[in-house]
């Protein structure tokens, strides 16, 4: 050990890449925790295959998952990662066009037969021909080392190969100077009915761990620096984890119960089987028959009192549609969420997108607003889905909130707020049984007076009829547009309790950027290298896109351009430009990907030329 | 649930029911008649009026809610089985009623009425079948007999009916009845069992529109032949009908056909059994009404008894906590894998 | 005859009004088919009660029927009536407030009783203390006049009532000299195997007209001249029926079957109705289980090759929204009809709105174009249907058809198109099986290659993931990217095929009016007047909304203001502040009746002045 | 219609039916089976493969389409039966094929499926059901198990089970059936049948998912207890299982009960009938597989024959031409009440 190097870094971005059996998202977790563990800053991206299911080998089943994590605060999985381990030829095919100049290849040699090469339809060798010749290619017989390591175990060989991905995990834990502690620990209470496993797992990823401090191929360990973030009690969490805690908090916060309909769609899925697992925080789970079902229980069970709440994705949105209208002109408290995810119709179903703000706007019949908001990262996905929920009780209204396929997969370190921290939710109920009227309105925020089933003597009818104060049907035609723009202004006022972003930058110069939701992190990293470049430019990140922030119209005067990067193809750009008459332009990729912040910084500086 | 206020019941009466809206349906209408003997209905069952919610989907049947002073909420077309499952899920003290018709419940509604009726959710569902899109002026339904002319079909309709009862049956439903707008106090009995029932309970309501489809069931409703055409099922009693009581439908084995009482001795004519303990006679029954020359059976096809899904919800909730101890919003945070960062 | 006075007026608007079982819509409809028949130009709006069947008497049964018949051309049914034919309390009630000053009212007295009245919860009767002081009121008892009429009619009391709405039909009849002929003709073919009936409603259409000529009651009666309208075959038609007649006539012009998939919904059914008549024409109407087994199925249909439309109305649009995201990733050819209504949610279902073009535009997951059509009025539905079926099949593209319950249900003389003035619509299919990709895409239009079912050799497979040019499912970014862009700008292109509108005006001054579907007759009404009144004022009434018309921009450049006039709260008016960055403003009301043209003339002058 | 053609069937080989591109179910998955029987059944049916169309919704299941390499249409989740009869109308010509799951087909496809059963439109049916979603990563559908621990069940779901086969029956198809992706042969054979039937047929085949519901059918395809849990109907044929067909279901006049051969004279054994004339055995036989102690059938349940959907539309639209004359563009523009101006 002695005789190798140990350099500082800065920050790192690694890439596991393999088969879809190959557990390369179990090892980018391993790698994660135990990376927050030792104190850095990180931001994650599993980047797995599709729905489908693709036969061992091939390009369409590999499996990724990228990790950054650096000294400094990152916001980002990193552009293009720095270091690729890949475990077979497809998961190289795959990947290597994404991987920085000069940057580090761990391949395991063993995969890279004939038959694998043909199934990722390499024509020569990638090994032996010249193509990585750009690349610092560390070549590492993972399985076999892996056998070998495993050789007294009794496991059958084919479970021995499973334990490869701790080899390799081993390998990256030495080169970057992580503790195995935390991977231990964990392997002896995941396995902690299989003993066989525990040992193998732990042997293998020891060997790596070995192989690579003792052998020739790697001269070099990197250290990344404990990063100054905010000191306090962290764990890592995915946006779904998060939005699910969010809405528990918010239940308890309100003395609510959390009542959840939704069905299974990806992303979304698993919001719902986290909170499935929280029985004991009396929170209800019910997976409808189909999107239509699930918001239609979850409208009943907000009518009846609970905290609801429905959690989708792009086609399952849509089929909600009619049933949002409902829970707009009945005005009960409600929050759907969509993940967002590549459209149209199936689209892209594991690939991230920002197409559906739209579809949120305005995808009901008639004039039925609601308010929107999006979340920013993995662990701003609890602040969006506690917002939404104070929102839709002040307001009795329900409300969107947007995230993506991209936050709600990846992970970061969470500074776990204090209980008390936490506002209270008030819900208020009518109080007099005589002059009850439900949609009598308060004078500040217009919300309706609720009452619900149970509370003798507010006995009512509301339903998806226009009405008038008493809940009763109503025909009259100044009723309905009263009605219609009664509701309008409500949602409007919804900016009066909401607070605004704030600006990043000087409050006057040439570009204004204005970004929302899971872009937040790629913008970031962009604005900081443009302020290191010192170019004038400014970024108003949006938290409410419905209503928009009162000040936005005052802070885009002080700019002379304005640029919305968006993963759609110009969706906020037009609802700025219609509100604000302003000149606002587009920056559109729709890859399926996050954006890229490279990408986006040659955007600005181009912007700024142009003026 | 915390909301939900425990009072002593009261006794109520049926004008503790009645509405301050008046029922707008068409003059002559069925509705009128299921209206009124649920308002005998409700202060039977001994539960306080605020603890009572219908819900209904759209249709004119759908209107109901309006009529009782209930809790009530006119939802939209075909989503009131899922709503109302929300509703009693959200809380369990409230007794829930969906009020439906055969497009609304069979059309739009279809697929969530059978999952109602299979997770057996403690909700009495009742359908008014009136074999016509009466609301939206007179399409054909999907009950609507085979060749039957309305404003969609000006030259027959070519689709083959639904047998509402059947659906309900295999959808799972533990309590199936039929009953008719026209005989009041069969409805009026069938809607209280139906009402006390613990489960998904369904009841079909034949019902005349007047306006659409006047006269779809006078085979079953004109004094003249509804003796010959229409059989109340008792549990426990043989199946009698006819003027004089002189059929009966009996189980030769393999489906019911009818017989002359006289032919038989008394004790060994087919008893019903409502238990639902025997698929075979259940569907037997309800696929009599679909066959010209039957007659029609109304009364309980099913009647089980088996756990509700909320029963179950509240169970594994019991267990889990006692399992894991009650969840705070301190445990909630700090679960997981945490580390502190100095 | 002789004593009473002939005057002769330009153009009168009449309503009739009475109870839902007085069979005021038919009284209309006569009226109108012998207004046509007389050669004047009209227009109607039957204005019945909601979904409600209400008990007789109340003002919720009132069913009314409005007719602007003029010697001038007309495009709207007349803001407020000149004559109203109330034959009862609650008629009066409902109508009176629309009513113009010094209006003629005809009452049917006989039932002006306390039961009406109270069930019309008048506290006195109006034909009694002076609050029909300002109108010239004429009292007929319309019921005993027509008993006595029926005398020796062997039908029973309550049947000879049913035809006091043709005694009331006869004396309009005579005030505003028209002939009993056509009435005559109709009922004796209505009526034909019912001769009693035959004989009681023509005596009683006998009776009121010669009650009217010999009775002192009515001193004057009314001409209206012909119409100066080009001349031709006409029919009366309303907008559901030309809807209807389009596609049939479509489909005939493309020798192609038309299917229609629908879900009875209130103002669509209509069509449907009227489609299912017409099997001798090969038309396939499917009445599915809901709104997504309706365009689901159309969409099948499509699939294998027949003209495919499906017709609903807002909530219907949201339930199709998933559906509709299908077709258009699979680039079938597909018209989705949706006639309009209030909203949100059921809102008001039997009245009149345009707030569904947001979800028209935006309501779908992802990025998800159509192209959007509007019918102006009750016969351009005809043009509307035709063409939009045009460029579904010239683009391989679903194409949203905005109609609105106005329209829908109102009719007007429909000059009838000459058979072959009508263009050829050609479909055209893939010919070469060896080469054959499905996502070929023609250079000028971007339109893929079709190939149907059946077709041997070009079997091949499609679906709602994303995919590539051979149909095949494809999850690489790039082709994302450019799939979604395609997708975008194919839509983009069909303004290069489409006929612009005209501008009405001059083409430049200081307001520019832009609207867009039924406020048609509104605007022209209000912008005929304008021009009377000398004001700098244009008008452009756009036919396709998506893409909007390439002219646009160069039009709104001439203009120093912009109105917008909508029934719903701003739509169309934003898509043109966001597309032309024009501070363009709405007139905006939501009361579910056509706008009213001289509130708009108000809004145009206080526009102008406000310049 | 008019597009296609209609060319001399040229004898078809299953190689004619292999889709270039490659299947991407899990190693060891059921599907392959379902997929490689069907490869054979195609070209025994006679009908051009231009003719033959595929519909699928959106599950694992679902991805059958792409591998036969007929026309596919690989649609939204739940819709395929909706699509499909579209189809069919559209072009009466064609071979339609619904593939789908028991997600795709029960939970949120339940409407559209039970309504293409009730019209008897020509389609057939094919759902894989493997009590869970697939594709979605394992959650319960409505034919999981009571009890069974899933991704959203975490505790064990409480939802009961729906019976695909009797809801098929309920909803009016005209032949049901079930069969097993471990019985390639019986496969086979009822894909066939169903494909031949003219009107709704509906298959529930029962298949394996390795990955999140692996042995799910164990006691009915493992070699050492399938014959004590599995029956192959056979029509006109007694119900006989067991290891030496020892054993036999027997009617005993209200219910099907395990027997032993050697108890009874082999012709008063009950024989089974597939006529679809008895409603009573149908769905006594189809309850079977609900209950833990009695075998499960597989083969044809019902087997009926009526006039399809597409058929007495057909008729509807030649017996309205006949009367009124072919209508022509020229007579439709000119109908109703014209008037000339002049
Ligand atoms: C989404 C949607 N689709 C269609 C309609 C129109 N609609 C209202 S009620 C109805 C059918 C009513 O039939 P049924 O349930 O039998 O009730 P009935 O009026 O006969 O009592 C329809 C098609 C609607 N309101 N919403
Ligand atoms: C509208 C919509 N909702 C949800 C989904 C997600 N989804 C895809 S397949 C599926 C269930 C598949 O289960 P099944 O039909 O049993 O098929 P399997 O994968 O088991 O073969 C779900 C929930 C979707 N694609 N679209
Ligand atoms: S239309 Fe028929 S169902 Fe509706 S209220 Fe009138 S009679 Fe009753
Ligand atoms: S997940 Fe299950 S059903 Fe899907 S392909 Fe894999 S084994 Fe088959
Ligand atoms: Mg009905
Ligand atoms: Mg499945």
């Amino acid at each position: 050990m002695s005789d190798k190097q140990v350099k500082t870094l800065e920050s790192i971005t690694i890439r596991f890449a393999g088969d879809s059996g190959d557990g390369m998202q179990l090892t980018g977790g391993q790698f994660t925790d135990t990376t927050a563990i030792a104190g850095n800053d990180l931001n994650t991206f599993p980047d797995y295959p599709a729905e489908i299911r693709a036969p061992v080998g091939t390009t369409f089943g590999v499996s990724g998952f990228q990790i950054q994590l650096s000294s400094k605060p990152v916001h980002t999985p990193g552009d293009a990662p720095d270091v690729l381990v890949a475990m077979n030829p497809a998961a190289l095919k795959v990947n290597l066009p994404i991987l920085r100049d000069n940057g580090i290849i761990i391949v395991n040699t063993d995969s890279f037969q004939q038959r694998n090469l043909d199934l990722a339809k390499y024509e020569s060798n990638p090994l032996e021909d010249d193509s990585l010749k750009l690349y610092q290619v560390f070549r590492v017989p993972i399985t076999t080392l892996t056998r070998e390591a495993l050789k007294d175990s009794p496991l059958r060989p084919k479970e021995k190969d499973r334990s490869k991905n701790f080899f390799a995990l081993g390998m990256t834990y030495w080169m970057y100077t992580r503790s195995m502690e935390p991977t231990l620990e964990w392997i002896n209470t995941k396995f902690k009915n299989k003993p066989e496993l525990i040992k193998a797992n732990t042997l293998a990823l020891k060997a790596g761990y070995n192989f690579a401090l003792s052998t020739e191929i790697f001269t070099t360990s990197y250290r990344i620096e404990r990063a100054s973030i905010k000191p306090g009690k962290y764990r890592n969490i995915t946006g779904n984890e998060a939005t699910a805690l969010g809405f528990i908090a918010a239940a308890k916060k309100a003395g609510k119960e959390l009542y959840l309909g939704s069905y299974p769609i990806t992303p979304a899925s698993d919001i719902l089987h986290e909170l499935s697992k929280y029985r004991n925080y009396g929170v209800k789970t019910f997976q409808a028959e189909d999107e239509i079902a699930g918001i239609a229980s979850a409208i009943g069970a907000s009518y009846a009192g609970d905290m609801a709440i429905t959690t989708t994705s792009g086609p399952g949105l849509a089929l909600k549609s009619e049933a949002l209208g409902l829970a707009v002109i009945t005005e009960l408290p409600l929050v759907v969420v969509n993940v967002q995810r590549g459209g149209p119709s199936t689209g892209l179903p594991t690939k991230t997108e920002q197409a559906d703000l739209m579809q949120a706007m305005y995808g009901r019949n008639g004039e039925a607003p609601v308010p929107i908001i999006a979340a920013n990262s993995p662990s701003d996905c609890f602040n969006a889905a506690f917002e939404a929920m104070e929102v839709a009780f002040k307001f009795n209204t329900p409300v969107l909130l947007l995230t993506d396929g991209y936050i709600a997969n990846g992970a970061e370190p969470w500074l776990i707020p204090k209980v008390d921290e936490l506002p209270e939710i008030k819900v208020e109920y009518a109080t007099d049984p005589d002059n009850y009227q439900p949609y009598k309105r308060d004078e500040e925020t217009l919300s309706r007076t609720m009452a619900i089933p149970g509370m003798a003597g507010f006995e009512h009818h509301v339903g998806g009829l226009e009405k008038d104060i008493t809940g009763n049907v109503s025909y009259v035609p100044e009723i309905h547009h009263e009605m219609v723009n009664l509701r309008a202004e409500k949602i409007k006022r919804v900016n009066n309790y909401t607070q605004e972003p704030e600006l990043f930058g000087e409050p006057e110069g040439e570009l204004l950027v204005i970004s929302w939701g899971s872009t937040y992190g790629s913008v970031f990293k962009a604005m900081e290298e443009a302020k290191n470049r010192g170019l004038s430019v400014s970024w108003y990140h949006l938290r409410w896109i419905n209503p928009l922030p009162k000040n936005l119209g005052t802070i885009i005067k002080h700019f002379k351009k304005v640029l919305v990067p968006e993963i759609n193809l110009g969706q906020l750009v037009k609802l700025i430009r219609a509100e604000y008459l302003v000149d606002a332009q587009g920056f559109n990729r729709v890859l399926g990907l996050p954006l890229n912040s490279g990408e986006l910084l040659e955007a600005i500086e181009s912007h700024l030329k142009g003026l | 649930m915390a909301e939900t206020m425990h009072i002593e019941p009261v006794k109520l009466t049926r004008d503790d029911f009645t509405s301050p809206i008046d029922a707008r349906w068409c003059p002559g209408c069925g509705d009128y008649s299921i209206l009124a003997q649920m308002k005998k209905v409700l202060p039977e069952l001994g539960v306080p009026k605020e603890n009572i919610v219908f819900i209904a989907g759209i249709g004119c049947s759908s209107r109901f809610p309006y009529y009782v002073d209930t809790y009530g909420y006119h939802t939209i077309h075909g989503r009131a089985p899922a709503i109302a499952s929300g509703v009693k899920i959200a809380n369990p003290d409230l007794k829930v009623f969906v009020m439906t018709g055969d497009g609304d419940a069979l059309s739009i509604g279809g697929n969530h009425f059978i999952h109602l009726c299979r997770r057996n959710i403690d909700i009495t569902i009742v359908l008014f079948n009136n074999e016509i899109y009466g609301l939206t002026k007179g399409q054909y339904s999907p009950t609507s007999k085979q060749g039957q002319i309305t404003k969609s079909s000006p030259y027959g309709s070519i689709e083959r009916p639904f047998n509402p009862v059947e659906m309900a049956l295999a959808a799972g439903a533990t309590f199936v009845a039929r009953t008719i707008d026209r005989e009041p106090k069969h409805l009026e009995h069938i809607l209280k069992r139906a009402a006390m029932h613990k489960g998904t309970s369904f009841v079909e309501v034949y019902q005349n529109c007047v306006i659409f489809n006047d006269g779809v069931y006078n085979s079953l409703t004109d004094k003249k032949v509804k003796d010959d055409n229409l059989i109340y099922m008792e549990n426990d009693k043989s199946l009698l009908f006819g003027k004089e009581k002189e059929k009966a439908l009996h189980w030769n084995g393999t489906r019911f056909e009818v017989v002359q009482v006289s032919d038989h001795s008394v004790d060994t004519l087919t008893k019903h059994k409502e238990d639902g303990g025997n698929p075979a006679a259940e569907f037997a029954l309800s696929s009599l009404s679909m066959e010209a020359h039957l007659p029609t059976p109304i009364g309980v096809f099913r009647n089980a008894h088996i756990p509700t899904y909320e029963q179950m919800l509240q169970k594994q909730i019991d267990d889990v906590t006692e399992q894991k101890g009650e969840g705070t919003l301190e445990t909630l945070l700090n679960s997981g894998k945490t580390f502190e960062i100095k």
